[in-house]
């Protein structure tokens, strides 16, 4: 690719990502190890009229993207571990409230304060989950500083599109490693522009009635058309209403529009995959570990493939069981309990094929870790 | 225009219980607004949660029904983005003052051009009738079934101290006097605070052996006065109603304007 | 006050909530609570159009009209 | 070529990262090389001993730390103590002499240069002490041309301490004698 | 059982349950519909000398509780979906501390302030995954009142015997629901008092070491022996540590505590289950309809049985599969979009043999519900 | 007992960097601790998280090293569940008044007996220098690059306004001063706040061209000035320091200590 | 014994809600049935109509809703439209006449009963309104002994209230004629 | 101030960080920064034993003795 080519971190990567789409406001609260986005914003946003601010805490702050984004900013916060804990009351909002924004979590040890300075892959399964109530979400994530680049760009097109709040799932590693990232022109990688109603003023604008194609235009506060934002489940103006119908018919809009479009939001990577035996499943930091031990591997003969998960969520199921159903082992490589693991045995056809490959001691997961497992679970032993 | 035009009809009777302060305010509100001419899609209404934060679904504005408690963080992120906007915070106050005391004293410090309302009924009204932080000992609520021990806000201090630029009070017993110093905060260039104090007979009346919605106004019009009058001189437990504070002090946006200008020549050189 | 033109005092009853406000604070007595627990408009000759009732009805429930259309 | 493994360590403000990010950057930037860089540091932001590493090659870096350095720098004792057993045997050792008393019984190869002393003495001011350092290092290893690392100094600092920095670089690259 | 009999909403037995348990010390923030278990007690604690507290929120609710518990008080949280929310961050704080505390959840319709008054089951994935990072966490439920007083029992000793927080999910149905409720005898239902160290003042006491079986005894604050509580990775002395190999036994200490005593842990009830051919997994207001199901069913010579799950987390995995993995079919029902149904699947040996019946309007799931579910997939349409 | 018998010896040399405050605050809060002669099993210290937090490692008491800005609602668990410990709450300007402050203004409304110490780097320092709410209109930070916006809270006119019974200001320049109101402090019944000053060469100081550690502190003995002193006449953008507040009210247990008889009473009847 | 199935329904300030639950824990208390009450409001605590369910019988309960009544008790309008077309075929109806105006065409059995204006004429206490339909209910529905629900009421009121609530609970029961 | 019977003042380096502050505030110029960036005793005759630099030293890591045992 051609374009600028810059030496940075992670962490700066996503901000020239946000940068890219087109991101305008972002609302924070400095934390470890994510403070960085915030203090690149702070001098980037307003040399190109963009809005920076330091919120009070990490609630504030999720819910003053909010805000911004309806008045038709794209927005961005950025936090880690305890911060995103904080967040996930917001962060229900913004999904009931079909809010387009874009959270970072780099993640860092848990649980509680645990191990601020120190890599985890730990808040998986809470991207997921730490909201209350049932609900759908998008988190991403990449394991170099090209890819975060173009997944923070990905974020802010999939919330455009789908009217959602889109997490990205960063860690301590890929978020202060620094590697070459290449900023291509403006123009080279497609920026989604929100969707706006064309419903002429005067004539009633229902920002909650999908269209056939699933997608809701929205108008931006301060436009012609005045309506309601609320966090109740609602009617098509978004009125507060309980009737069970329309509160069952919401909570499936809110899990189809991101359920049923795995092809537009799903992404991996395949390496090696075709005739892999032995297929090692990662992302994020890991996934690099992973990277090193299958070109080991293929140095000598030995089939191993990677099949590298950049969306998390929704889980890619079929891609997972495409190229995990056909092997004799699959290696889930993470720095967890097995967050990604069980999803993965949830997904294949033999889930006793499935094996864990993990530290979570702070330090990154290393290659002996890989190929010690390797080893074991081919009887040969440490 | 007249008020009726600001509401959103279909929605009507609204919500509240028979002889709540609540839809006096909303009322009060609109005419402020009404008689400063603002155009409807340039106020946004932003609340919380709670019988008070119900208001903004009657306003014929942009509205916002967010969070117990979060209404001034999400107007922060509201008005910074598009400065041009009105924006206009009611909430209640246990809203407003007690899970949402943080942002109540942050907006008060950042100066940002919004009016926040305290509609203040001593009592949580949504869940019951607990007691809030503006309760006050001696209060009866069910969740101070002996008599409430929590001493109370001061709402007025509390904003002075917070560094407020613009401060109030009145009640829902003073239509006009609402009416009038909602106009001045809303003018005010800065972040602006209301306290109005309203009735709650549902909750706060029936605990508290009041016999009804026009006695709790009877206790407004009897035991408040204006700032520094000769009743408070005479009766220093009478609460005054009036604008506090109403000082210059440069406002947040404004301030950021001034940062994006020397970023961009920065960004030139 | 002046007394003004009162043309009416027209009480919306399906908004009425019947909380009396109205009554109590009217200061002619205009007004009385209904059998049907609602406002009712008993002595529309003495009001003198202060629109206190209209003002303070927290239920919008109220409208006093005028015949000098100053409204 | 080969992959390239070091490690910067030393405290807080000795600059050891920025050194290490831009020998890195000069990688990137200037030679079109393949390079990571990576640090870890203690408890959120405070104290102790700082350690940055970076790998260059011409292919793909996946696994970005360091595990066995073939050069080593240690501007304290501390980063010395913990550090200088994981160097590659036979890889290299750089420490500055006023800071630290290497371990005798070690199969790597030491080299102390009176960095310190040297900067403070020719040029007055030990901020450059890391570009100096880097000096030094490029032409004990040469990973990259020594102007490609220059470049990248001058990229990263403030215009009006170029002449400064270019003279520190100068006195670390002319310490050494090949 | 014998006893005082009383006709009690179930939020007022869990507050019957928490006083038999020793609970004395309370810490809350109203909201629907939890706030009777708040009101009950700010006039049954102090009677006894305990302490009743509405704190600013529930986030500093939550961080009350920890302090208090600290002290060697038996303490309570209750709340609904966004206070929950709230509350996870220092939730994440009392697991990593090993604090012994209990919080109840009335579930109530999310996401978001959703659908407040309304009954659902939709935060069984966030009490298991609602804080960061990695973690075990034990959550319990009841069908009726008489179970949720024993269960809060069953809770208070859990969170002693395993220093840990314990939640409680219950749902707005059996919360508001009354019914009769029999409170035996102090003394007939054993309640497990705090452990504490019998190590002698001025000798080096290890807050967080732990003895052979796994336990940890406590001294209270004020006591004689003064130690550190951390929400940071620590040492057995309580001071903050980021050792890779200390982290490690931390998380392993964690994670093991809670998870290899399910036997401690894992309560269910078994209807008819020997000879089950569709076995219902049900729990909470859910399992009232499936029984109703069951004995309508078993009525007419179809043999359904039900199992019912009081140990939501730990997943009583075991228990499940044992009852399942003989059954022809396995219907999962609950209010929500399947949360529990994911874990029975990853329980069972044949996941292509549970379904799921669900209702996620509001309304409590019927008869219907489960008869039309049953019906279809035993090919008879609706 | 010399005060180095409070501090917990394995772990010195400590974490803070050379010069910062954070060490002689600690230092004076033992000093205070031990003229007062308490027993080191009647002290709890609760902190939250932040360079300043790290204090509580550091003293040989009960210790509780908490969240980000929750010290506060930790001690009150602490302090309302067992009353006869002595509970100090050390706070950084982030932890206390950041995400900390509804906590801050909550405890100060209802006067529990504890102290609240406020170490006032105008920094988040732990984080690596943004800016804090107290830092202050034209400060530089990581994330004011341009110079702060943000006006800064007074503590004291907060404390204040939040209804405190007990507010005090002094800075790390001022030892025997922070030893002479931290005692008054921890005897103070009821809910006290002391806010001192703290330097923070790292940050604050390297960002905002101060030259070190103690050019800080001379600072503060330059700019501060005793309450109502001619000094302050003289030169008004002085920095008051001493006692603002110290006022009786009753206490929060003692008053929920009323209720448990008032309910005795009324099991028995 | 068959499953009675009773829902009561009004408006906020009626205290249906006290009257289920009195209903329900007479049958607990002093008849040692099954009883099940459960209730549903509107938006958190305000507004609109109440609506209160009591199944009473001599086996476990389960489903604690009803679905179907066979008795079902309006006291006002709003809650007459809502729910008498839920009663079973042949389920009874009460309501008074004062607040509600019942459809023509039900199935069902429909009692006016002029519970408000007996009461505030009689008793001259509307609060007393839902003890007085409470008595009315058990002569027309004898699901429990009269005295048990009697006693029921008496242990939930203030004893000062004890001769009010019992005279309006005769009232009820006397206003049936069988 | 009276000069008290100061004994000595003890450095304690393994805590000291060099920070100055004794240095900088010691009325009598007792204190300097040594060669290894650590506070050393220079002039102990002149110590007036104020304390001061104990007491503001953010390390611990200094003592002032006295001769007297006031202390
Ligand atoms: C996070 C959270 N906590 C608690 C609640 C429950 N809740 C809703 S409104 C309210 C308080 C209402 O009192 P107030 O703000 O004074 O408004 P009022 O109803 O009196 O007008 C509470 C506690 C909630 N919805 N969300
Ligand atoms: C919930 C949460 N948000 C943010 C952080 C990151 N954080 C740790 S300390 C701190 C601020 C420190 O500043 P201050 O309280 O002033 O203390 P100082 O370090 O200056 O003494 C921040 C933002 C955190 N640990 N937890
Ligand atoms: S409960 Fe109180 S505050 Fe709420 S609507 Fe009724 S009267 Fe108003
Ligand atoms: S004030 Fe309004 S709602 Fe109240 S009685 Fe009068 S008209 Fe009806
Ligand atoms: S306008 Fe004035 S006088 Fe006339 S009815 Fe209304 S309150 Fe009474
Ligand atoms: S960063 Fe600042 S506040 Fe933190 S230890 Fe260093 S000097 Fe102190
Ligand atoms: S004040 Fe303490 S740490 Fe600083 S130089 Fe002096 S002795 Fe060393
Ligand atoms: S005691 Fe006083 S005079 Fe002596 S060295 Fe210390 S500061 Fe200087
Ligand atoms: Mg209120
Ligand atoms: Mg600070």
């Amino acid at each position: 690719m051609e374009g600028k080519v810059k030496f940075v971190q992670g962490n700066e990567a996503c901000v020239e990502g946000a940068l890219y789409a087109g991101c305008n406001f972002f609302a924070g609260y400095p934390i470890t190890p994510s403070t960085e986005v915030a203090e690149l914003l702070a001098s980037r946003l307003p040399k190109g009229g963009g809005k920076f601010i330091q919120m009070e805490d990490e609630i504030a702050s999720m819910c003053a993207i909010i805000g911004a984004s309806l008045t038709g900013s794209k927005t961005l916060t950025a936090t880690s571990g305890p911060g995103f804990s904080l967040k996930q009351e917001a962060l229900g909002y913004a999904i009931m409230a079909e809010i387009p924004c874009v959270i970072v979590n780099v993640q860092r040890g848990g649980p509680s304060t645990g191990n601020p300075t120190h890599v985890a892959q730990s808040d998986v399964m809470q991207a997921r989950w730490g909201t209350h109530g049932d609900h759908s979400i998008v988190a991403m994530t990449a394991s170099n500083i090209q890819d975060i680049f173009e997944i923070t760009i990905d974020a802010f097109n999939i919330a455009e599109t789908f009217r959602t709040p889109v997490i990205l799932l960063f860690d301590e590693v890929v978020g202060h490693m620094r590697e070459k990232l290449v900023i291509p022109e403006q123009g080279k990688i497609p920026v989604i522009e929100r969707l706006r109603t064309s419903v002429p003023p005067g004539t009633d604008y229902h920002p909650y009635l999908p269209r056939t194609d699933g997608r809701l235009p929205m108008s931006d506060f301060g436009g012609e058309h005045r309506y309601n934002v609320t966090g109740l489940f609602h009617d098509m103006w978004g009125f507060p209403s309980e009737k069970p119908e329309l509160v069952h018919n919401l909570m499936r809009h809110l899990i189809d529009k991101i359920d049923t479009h795995p092809n537009q939001i799903c992404k991996t990577k395949q390496y090696f995959l075709d005739d892999a035996e032995t297929v090692l499943v990662s992302y994020g930091a890991s996934a690099r570990t992973a990277m090193e031990v299958m070109n080991y591997s293929r140095e000598r003969e030995r089939k191993v493939g990677l099949l590298e998960l950049q969306t998390l969520w929704p889980f890619p199921r079929e891609t997972v069981a495409k190229y995990c159903d056909q092997a004799k082992r699959v290696i889930v490589v993470e720095m967890n309990m097995g967050q990604v693991m069980e999803q993965v045995k949830a997904s294949v056809k033999y889930p006793n094929h499935v094996f864990l490959c993990n530290r979570y001691d702070g330090t990154l997961i290393n290659v002996d870790d890989v190929k010690n497992v390797l080893r074991v679970i081919e009887g040969r032993g440490f | 225009m007249p008020v009726q035009d600001y509401i959103r009809k279909r929605f009507f009777p609204h919500i509240w219980c028979g002889g709540c302060g609540h839809g006096i305010i909303l009322k009060g509100i609109l005419s402020a607004i009404e008689e400063l001419q603002l155009q409807k899609k340039d106020v946004v209404m932003v609340s919380g949660i709670g019988c008070s934060s119900r208001i903004v679904g009657y306003t014929d504005f942009h509205t916002l029904h967010t969070l117990h408690g979060r209404a001034l963080a999400f107007a922060t992120g509201v008005k910074f983005s598009k400065p041009s906007l009105n924006v206009i915070v009611p909430m209640g106050d246990g809203d407003a003052m007690a899970i949402g005391g943080n942002h109540f004293i942050h907006a008060c410090r950042r100066n940002i051009n919004m009016t926040a309302v305290i509609m203040n009924n001593r009592i949580y009204g949504m869940t019951g009738g607990q007691f809030s932080p503006l309760s006050g000992q001696g209060v009866m609520a069910t969740t101070a079934p002996l008599g409430n021990i929590d001493y109370a806000f001061d709402t007025v201090e509390l904003a002075k101290g917070a560094g407020g630029t613009f401060v109030a009070r009145t009640t829902a017993y003073h239509y006009a006097e609402i009416v009038s110093i909602m106009k001045k905060a809303i003018q005010h260039k800065g972040f602006s605070v209301v306290e109005i104090l309203s009735q709650c007979p549902t909750y706060f009346g029936r605990k508290n052996k009041m016999k009804g919605a026009s006695e709790m106004m009877d206790f407004f019009k009897d035991r408040t006065t204006s700032i520094g009058s000769d009743a408070k001189k005479a009766d220093p437990t009478l609460i005054e109603r009036g604008i506090f504070v109403q000082k210059e002090s440069s406002e947040y946006c404004e301030n950021y304007d001034k940062i994006i200008e020397m970023a961009s020549k920065g960004k030139e050189s | 006050m002046a007394k003004r033109n009162v043309d009416n005092v027209i009480i919306n009853k399906a908004w009425c909530k019947g909380c009396g406000i109205c009554v109590h604070f009217c200061p002619k007595k205009v007004l009385e609570m209904g059998k049907d627990g609602k406002a009712v408009v008993v002595r529309l000759q003495d009001c003198i159009g202060c629109r206190l009732c209209e003002l303070r009805c927290p239920d919008f429930a109220i409208q006093v009209t005028f015949k000098d259309k100053e409204e | 070529m080969e992959k390239h493994k070091i490690v910067f360590s030393g405290s807080g403000g000795q600059g050891v990262i920025t050194a290490a990010v831009i020998l890195a950057e000069a990688a990137v930037i200037y030679e079109n090389l393949h390079a990571v860089q990576t640090q870890s540091y203690g408890p959120e932001a405070r104290g102790g001993a700082t350690r940055s590493d970076v790998v260059i090659s011409d292919t793909q870096i996946n696994y970005p730390k360091v595990t066995h350095p073939n050069l080593l720098v240690c501007l304290t004792q501390e980063s010395y103590n913990k550090y200088s057993n994981i160097v590659l045997p036979g890889g290299l050792i750089i420490t500055d002499p006023r800071h630290v008393v290497p371990n005798v019984n070690s199969d790597s190869i030491i080299k102390e240069l009176p960095l310190y002393d040297t900067v403070m003495e020719k040029l007055g001011n030990q901020i450059v002490l890391n570009v100096c350092m880097l000096g030094a290092v490029i032409k004990i290893l040469p990973v990259l041309k020594p102007e490609s690392v220059l470049k990248a100094v001058i990229d990263r600092v403030n215009p009006k301490f170029k002449d400064l920095n270019t003279k520190a670089f100068q006195l670390g690259y002319d310490m050494v004698k090949k």
